[in-house]
């Protein structure tokens, strides 16, 4: 599954995108977000704030309690700022 | 209906989007614009880049004007958001409606520049005058505040 | 403040309109145009004739430019409004207002269009597309009620 | 005193605009509409439902109660339709 970072997520993590497989008992974009978080300091950084990154599944944004079963594509981001 | 949705590094010109929307046509009454621009706050900033999410913010647009299109009776509806560095006094955003009436213009317009505000994903970096690092601009509450006014409110 | 009301006989350029008040500035975070245009009825019109009281037309727009301003934190205000005959598809009436912040912007733009339905004298007269006699625009309820709902309202 | 009449005040009385002199008794707009009624069947057409037509003093709009002294022109004309 391809992971895509924008913004300070981006930052901080310090990369744009990757491709991660995680294990199978990670069923919501909460359990994904926890799991990166185990990752790494820089991703522990990035989602200090669990409530704060916004998430989208395949372009279309979701809650934390969604599932990611089927996903390509997951997307995490700051309260966006266009306009 | 006329209805389009760009993104672009490119600047825009209102004028002839408006004409794009209204030429040839005899049966639009009301035509409201909405231009953003980039505010240098006083001189501390010398530019705002926008990274936005290629291939999101284009569908999140999209249905962003359905529904806008579903709320209100419009003949027309454009939406162009730039990306990249765009300097102080430079466009940002466009936002035009048509319509018979003026009152569904001016709402849709105003909704749509609230919702694409908190949904379409794109962000802004400063670039500040002095060379110090830049922060990325936090998103505002009153910018969900406003975004949600509209969840419980019928077109007038 | 760049401010600006004229009555002509000649289309305007909305588009050149908004560039005049944002040229140059760096301050201007929004811009929203309104634009009033000649609608043929479903084909049962071939003209609206504009007649206007000159002298004190002009006097009214710069009083309800005026107004805008001491309601709203506005950096610019441009009110244009055509008379003559105008066929359909045809600019009659141009705001446009300018403010740091869009929702200033929003309502300056709907108040001065509200306001000056109700207060600017013109008056319209329809000519048919089958010869017959056309009729004077009857005012509309609808247009006293959406002037007179600023009364009371202050701005948010 | 300058009189001027516009749309179909104007089409009705048939003319843009004259020049009278109405009696001293004729205090305020109204009761010169009252005064203008009596001079012929164009002005008392012309303002028929007297609640409809709308005056202006020197181009100001002006309520039925105002008074006319000092007044150089004074306007007569429907509800307005522009915008």
């Amino acid at each position: 599954m391809k992971i895509a970072y924008f913004a300070w997520v981006r930052e901080r993590i310090g990369k744009e995108s990757e491709t991660v497989e995680p294990p199978a008992e990670v069923a919501t974009v909460a359990d994904l977000v926890r799991w990166l978080k185990t990752r790494g300091e820089e991703y522990a950084y990035a989602f200090e704030n669990e409530g704060v990154v916004r998430a989208a599944i395949d372009r279309r944004h979701v809650k934390p309690q969604t599932s990611i079963a089927n996903a390509r594509e997951i997307a995490f981001f700051p309260p966006m700022t266009g306009g | 209906m006329a209805s389009a949705v760009r993104i672009q590094r490119e600047p825009f010109d209102a004028g002839a989007e408006i004409r794009a929307l209204t030429e040839g046509r005899t049966d639009i009454g009301a035509v409201v614009t909405f231009s953003g621009l980039c505010r240098d706050e006083g001189g501390a900033l010398s530019a705002l880049e926008l990274e936005h999410y290629a291939g999101m913010a284009e569908e999140e647009l999209e249905r962003v004007a359905a529904e806008a299109r579903a709320r209100w009776p419009l003949q027309g509806a454009t939406i162009i958001h730039r990306y990249g560095r765009i300097a102080p006094g430079e466009d940002i955003v466009l936002v035009v409606t048509a319509s018979t009436h003026r009152r569904a213009a001016f709402e849709a317009a105003e909704f749509l520049m609230d919702y694409l505000k908190t949904r379409a994903p794109f962000w802004k970096k400063e670039h500040r005058a002095d060379g110090a690092r830049g922060d990325w601009v936090a998103a505002k509450d009153d910018d969900d505040a406003a975004a949600s006014r509209w969840d419980s409110k019928k077109p007038g």
